[in-house]
């Protein structure tokens, strides 16, 4: 079991404001870790500070041994790092299949060309493949504004995974799409993720989900990691219950919100 | 030493016109992000409808000072919130939600048939009312002259300023337009009259357009296309100070209007760009300008 | 692909479809405009419609030549120009707006004379539309007058000139002219201040000026020039500026409302009690300013136009006929616009063509004519016979009992003004003014 | 290599309108050249804004390419054509690169006043150079074609021919430029910046080699105009110039290399008839035109050829 995520003591404040404080997880490779909280937790700032969409304050972190604190998305994705969004990040006004096209020359280094058209059929192929496999087939050629949100929630992590990632962070993949959906989603996704032996983790609010895809559970609160263990462990933990997982029961469904 | 007074005095002067000139533009993009390329037309509306009443006024044997600011602003006022309430409700309304690009485009579209509209109205030949700005006469600090129209610009200046400033900052309606500044979809949310507070806002800028070039007309020549000329020259200062920004606006024109001065009195052949490099240098420096902030993404 | 590739197909057959059927309406339009018998003869005049220049300028400019155009059709003007039309043809006036720079004129002079047809064009107050338009001219051998631009690069870049010419004088007369009407009257004057639009003609008009200065005042002192944006309108800065250089003469060679502004402003903060004001085109505020220019300050009118038309039936005419249809005297453009017009009358009448004249024979009608006008007998005596020599005038505006008036003017000949043929401006007036006679 | 439907179309066009311009009369011909200048400079706007940016000074390379072609001529004594447009974009390539270090970091309104400073930067120096002619600007030398004169009879249609032949280069170039991976991480910076970066694209160095591929277009536009026209002067850099490329964009719509022509084209013309037939009110008309496409057309003329494929999806 080899080490792929090491944060230590990784901290954030904005102004007198502190988003998170002194954050230590180390994640082995192959794991499915899930991360809960109330919101304003902590958890989409400890995303971002590991993704290099924020700088932390103070603190470190490793990916896969190295250091990688101050390297910006764009690095972190070619050293295999990346993630999705809550709120989707989709090239809106373009056909979804451009979307995956230009993710996949990327992918290959080859955003600069320009003479030869960004669809090739080796492109078009896997990005065929990718859609098939996250069961959007049917939105190939539409614009992403004709898609429902569970579509655009599944095309932005099929966006993410297209840089042949090592790891992958979702950010409240279930948020914003109907409960019946909840669990064909997680489902569409956890095969696309076992299938290329991706280490992911996770922030989700829904408990049942938790429990049933993830092994390893963080529970933020007020900035801190609370509880870091197996699920059950986490889940029964009264702290947790007092922090986390009762408030949230009194929110049945809070997902939208920034 | 006479030339350092006279840059001050100078700077200050032409800072209050600018500040003028250039406040409605940033109140109306301050709350609508809207940037109205627009308002130089209702500038020069204000001063034609000034320059042309006062015209008929002094034609008609009156010679009161006072009557004369009351025409000015009368006609001011009318104009500016007549023209601002058709241009909001009977344009800018279908289109609110659109690029701000695409708004400043549709108020460039504005700004050619409004231009042509004046020409239609008053003709091409100039209107010249100076009979308030010479019965003001003027004080002599040594060889040098202040005109004592110029010191009630500056007065007018800052008891504008200072009323916006009170109006956004202290009153129910500027609390509720800060609201809409910081968070248009949640204020709606919250119940707040979004459109009608554009139409105020945009109305209000507007007026404020056409109070700054009726209360220049008496100084200049009312002719066509002062409006193209001036709204650069507002947009500079505006994006020097920061879009949105009132005190930014104020602050702005300071500088461009000392930086101005300064260039005129020692190196007069620089002026034309001075103030294209004052606002290229701070946005270098400063890419929202002094007082502006930038709007990040939500993810 | 299918869903794409389709419509692609069918959208370009519709735009080659709509490609060439504008192409071909386009050009049918331009044979059908040919194809008309032409009974009549067809101008084009182009000045400033809109912008800034055009309520000074352009309009009066417009209303003048329509003046005369009208009264040419009707037979209605003073001999030598009584009999109706030109050559016998009814004059037709085709206006164009001469906003939009060079490029946008180069095109709208090939549209006036390939599309529209005109017999000749007549216009330009832009020196840089001057420029851009005289070349074109010639390769289209096209009759055109010049009424105004002041450039005197218009025929030092033009080689050999056949078909343009201009009616009016050149930047550098007005310029001489002022300088000597200040060495004449105001001898004793030590500092020289000038205040100039910023662009071409305010920076040529000051370097004439500050040249011929040197000549014929050389131990006057300039102590400043300013140069403000066109069409700035407020001038306070620059007003305080010249003041704390305290100068006993302020050149400037602003026009139009810019200059009406300029004055208004330095009269009110004292400046030109101070000095004395000399505006190179003041002529066109002469019954604008009310009283707001002192008396005394000094104005010319660009040549013997507007206020500074010499008397004779021709002016007496067309004074009276624009002030009963405007209300107005009629100012400098106005004036130029009307010689312009003459001028062509007097071209087509010379010609000797039966029926249309050619450019050709017109060209060769008015190439060093003498031909009267509303400003005196004008001499096409530069250029090889394409540029007016006139006389320069210059006097001091007086405003009394609500009327302005001329004062102390003085008439420069031409010859003393304009540098000969064969002299680069500058380079005239720096040797001192060889071959030039003043008397 | 093979050419796709919309490059032998493109080619079809170009070489139809050469052969149409034959029998058409000289102002057409003219005005044909102009609009297609004009175009190549709108088709700089247009990869720009399908970037996301909206320049309101695209006027400055406008400009550099005008005076490259007067100063050439004048002061090194170059008559070739291609030479003379080639200087201009060597030219405005050199200044695009260091301006695009900065431009590049700014969006929106910001990108649009800051470009509308640059270019009216320009403007100000060029009115101050006296010995360039200041604002009357100075006349283009007559010029060469390998081995053609400028100045035969039939000049005008030389430029023609040479514009057709320029806009259908670089139209092949921009319409594979477009489906590129480039041109597609364009328009990806247009709708989510966020995403890029996370897709391992620099939008700093997409939007940069984007900003001088625009400027060298605007440049030869430029240059193409001030041979046409024959004369060059600062009014090129004049932000309301601008302003006009910006409107024939929007008139256009970004959707196709062939929209800014046509758009170009129409502008022209209806400009060119309305000056005619309403001489003081021809700017208003052009606002309503502006006003109306918005309102109905805001994705450009070019959405009228398109629409259909919209309706079917």
């Amino acid at each position: 079991m080899t080490e792929i995520l090491k944060t230590e003591g990784l901290s954030r404040y904005f102004g007198a404001v502190t988003a998170a404080e002194d954050i230590s997880v180390t994640i082995t490779a192959g794991e499915i870790v899930g991360v809960i909280g109330a919101n304003g937790a902590g958890k989409t700032t400890f995303i971002n500070m590991v993704t290099g969409y924020l700088p932390p304050s103070k603190g470190s972190i490793s990916f896969g041994g190295n250091p990688i604190k101050g390297l910006g998305p764009r690095k972190l994705m070619r050293k295999g790092l990346t993630r999705s969004f809550q709120i989707p990040q989709l090239f809106l006004e373009l056909p979804v299949i451009d979307n995956l096209a230009i993710a996949l020359a990327a992918a290959e280094q080859k955003q600069f060309q320009m003479l030869r058209p960004v669809r090739t059929p080796e492109r078009l192929g896997s990005a065929e493949e990718i859609l098939e496999q996250m069961r959007i087939s049917q939105y190939r050629d539409e614009m992403v504004t004709a898609m429902p949100q569970g579509a655009r929630k599944l095309l932005d992590i099929a966006l993410a995974m297209l840089g042949s990632p090592r790891m992958l962070l979702l950010d409240e993949p279930t948020s914003g799409v109907s409960l019946e959906e909840k669990y064909t989603l997680m489902d569409t996704v956890m095969e696309a993720v076992h299938a290329r032996g991706l280490t992911v983790l996770f922030v989700e609010h829904d408990m049942e989900i938790v429990r049933r895809y993830v092994t390893r559970v963080l529970a933020f609160a007020n900035g801190v990691v609370i509880k870091d263990g197996p699920v059950e462990e986490v889940l029964a933990d009264t702290k947790v219950q007092e922090l986390v997982t009762g408030k949230y029961h009194e929110h049945k469904n809070p997902g939208g919100d920034a | 030493m006479l030339t350092v007074w006279a840059i001050l005095i100078d700077g200050f002067i032409y800072a209050s016109w600018l500040f003028l000139v250039a406040a409605g533009l940033t109140v109306i993009y301050g709350v609508m992000r809207i940037l109205n390329m627009a308002h130089g037309s209702l500038y020069a509306l204000g001063a034609y409808a000034a320059a042309s009443a006062l015209g008929l006024y002094y034609a008609g044997g009156g010679d009161q000072l006072w009557m004369a600011f009351v025409i000015i602003a009368v006609c001011a006022i009318t104009i500016g919130a007549i023209t601002g309430l058709a241009i909001e409700r009977g344009l800018l309304r279908l289109m609110y939600g659109r690029d701000e690009i695409l708004m400043l485009i549709i108020t460039f579209a504005v700004l050619l048939i409004l231009e042509d509209v004046m020409k239609l109205i008053w003709g091409t030949t100039p209107y010249f009312a100076y009979q308030p700005y010479a019965a003001m006469g003027r004080i002599n600090i040594d060889v040098l002259t202040v005109s004592r129209y110029d010191l009630m610009v500056l007065v007018v200046s800052i008891v504008i300023g200072a009323s916006l400033w009170f109006w956004l900052e202290r009153t129910r309606i500027g609390k509720i337009l800060r609201s809409i500044i910081h968070d248009r979809e949640i204020s709606q949310a919250m119940g707040v009259n979004v459109e009608r507070m554009f139409t105020i806002t945009f109305m209000i800028g507007a007026t404020l357009g056409a109070i700054a070039g009726g209360i220049t007309a008496p100084i200049i020549s009312v002719v066509p296309g002062i409006g193209i000329e001036v709204i650069v020259l507002a947009f500079a200062v505006v994006v020097t100070g920061g879009l949105g920004s009132i005190t930014g606006a104020a602050i702005g024109a300071i500088i461009v209007g000392l930086a101005r001065a300064t260039s005129i009195h020692t190196m007069p052949e620089l002026e034309l760009f001075i103030i294209y490099a004052v606002m290229a240098a701070v946005l270098v420096f400063r890419p929202h300008g002094l007082f502006g902030q930038a709007v990040a993404r939500k993810i | 692909m299918k869903t794409t590739q389709q419509p692609r197909t069918w959208q370009h057959v519709l735009f080659s479809a709509t490609t060439s059927i504008f192409l071909a309406s386009a050009g049918l339009l331009g044979l059908a405009a040919n194809a008309s018998a032409q009974d009549s003869f067809k101008v084009g005049f182009v000045t400033f419609l809109s912008g800034g220049a055009s309520g000074p300028f352009g309009v009066p400019a417009s209303q003048g030549a329509k003046l005369v155009v009208k009264a040419i059709n009707e037979g209605t003007l003073p001999a030598p120009y009584d009999s109706q039309g030109v050559n016998g043809l009814s004059l037709q006036m085709v206006e164009v707006d001469e906003a939009g720079g060079p490029t946008k004129q180069v095109e709208e002079y090939r549209n006036l004379v390939q599309r529209q047809n005109v017999n000749a064009v007549i216009g330009y107050i832009s020196s840089g539309d001057c420029l851009a338009i005289a070349p074109v001219a010639e390769e289209m051998e096209t009759f055109t007058i010049a009424f105004d631009c002041g450039t005197s690069r218009m025929f030092e870049e033009l080689d050999s000139p056949k078909y343009v010419f201009r009616t009016g004088l050149d930047a550098v007369a007005d310029n001489v002219g002022a300088a000597r009407y200040l060495a004449e009257t105001h001898g004793d004057a030590k500092r020289i201040a000038g205040i100039q639009q910023n662009y071409a003609w305010g920076q040529d008009s000051w370097q004439d000026f500050t040249l011929a200065m040197e000549q014929l005042m050389p131990e006057a002192e300039i102590v400043n020039n300013q140069t403000p944006q066109i069409f700035q309108g407020s001038y306070g800065t620059e007003i305080s500026a010249l003041q704390t250089r305290r100068p006993d003469i302020v050149h400037s060679s602003m026009w139009g409302g810019d200059m009406e502004s300029f004055v208004a402003q330095a009269n009110a903060r004292g400046l030109l009690s101070q000095a004395t004001a000399l505006l190179t085109t003041g002529e066109s505020g002469l019954h604008r300013f009310d009283g707001q220019a002192p008396n005394g300050t000094i104005i010319g009118g660009r040549g013997p136009f507007g206020g500074f038309m010499p008397e004779n039936d021709l002016s007496e005419w067309f004074s009276k006929a624009y002030e009963e249809e405007h209300g107005i005297p009629p100012s400098y453009p106005a004036s130029k616009a009307a010689q312009a017009i003459l001028a062509l009358k007097y071209a087509a009448d010379n010609s000797g063509a039966d029926g249309v004249p050619s450019s050709e024979q017109l060209a060769a009608a008015l190439k060093g004519a003498e031909f009267p006008s509303v400003s005196g007998t004008v001499n096409m005596g530069l250029s090889d016979g394409h540029q007016a020599v006139q006389p320069m005038l210059y006097g001091e505006y007086h405003f009394e009992d609500g009327k302005a008036e001329l004062r102390n003017v003085k008439s420069y000949p031409g010859d003393c003004v304009s540098a000969p043929d064969g002299y680069n401006a500058q380079e005239w007036i720096k040797a001192g003014f060889p071959d030039s006679s003043c008397d | 290599m093979h050419l796709d439907k919309t490059e032998i179309s493109l080619i079809g066009v170009a070489v139809a309108t050469a052969l149409a311009a034959q029998l058409s009369p000289d102002w057409l011909v003219f005005t044909l050249t102009l609009a297609i200048s004009t175009a190549l400079v709108v088709m700089g706007v247009v990869m720009l804004m399908r970037a996301g940016l909206v320049s309101f000074g695209q006027g400055l390379f406008y400009c550099l390419g005008g005076y490259a072609v007067g100063l050439g001529g004048r002061f090194l004594g170059i008559t070739d054509a291609l030479l003379l447009i080639g200087l201009g974009v060597i030219v405005t390539v050199a200044v695009a690169m260091i301006l695009g270090l900065l431009m590049t970091r700014y969006r929106e309104i910001f990108f649009a006043m800051l470009s509308l400073a640059f270019s009216m930067i320009l403007y100000g120096i060029l009115v101050k150079s006296h010995g360039l002619g200041s604002t009357d600007g100075f006349g283009v030398v007559d010029w060469t074609l390998l081995w053609l004169e400028s100045e035969t009879a039939d000049g005008a249609n030389m430029a023609l021919l040479l514009a057709i032949g320029l806009a259908l280069t670089i139209a092949l170039f921009l319409n594979r430029y477009f489906k590129s991976s480039i041109g597609l991480a364009c328009e990806a910076i247009r709708e989510n910046e966020v995403r890029v970066e996370y897709m391992g694209i620099s939008r700093q160095q997409v939007l940069y080699i984007n900003y001088v591929l625009a400027a060298a277009v605007g440049s030869v536009g430029g240059s193409m105009t001030a041979l046409a026209a024959g004369h060059v002067d600062p009014t090129l850099a004049y932000w309301t110039v601008s302003g006009e490329f910006v409107f024939i964009a929007l008139l256009g719509g970004t959707g196709h290399v062939a929209a800014p022509f046509i758009a170009a084209l129409i502008f022209t013309l209806v400009r060119t008839y309305a000056v005619e037939l309403a001489p003081n009110a021809w700017q208003m008309i052009l606002g309503i035109v502006l006003l109306l496409i918005i309102l109905f057309l805001p994705k450009g003329i070019w959405s009228l050829f398109t629409r259909k494929k919209g309706a079917a999806s």
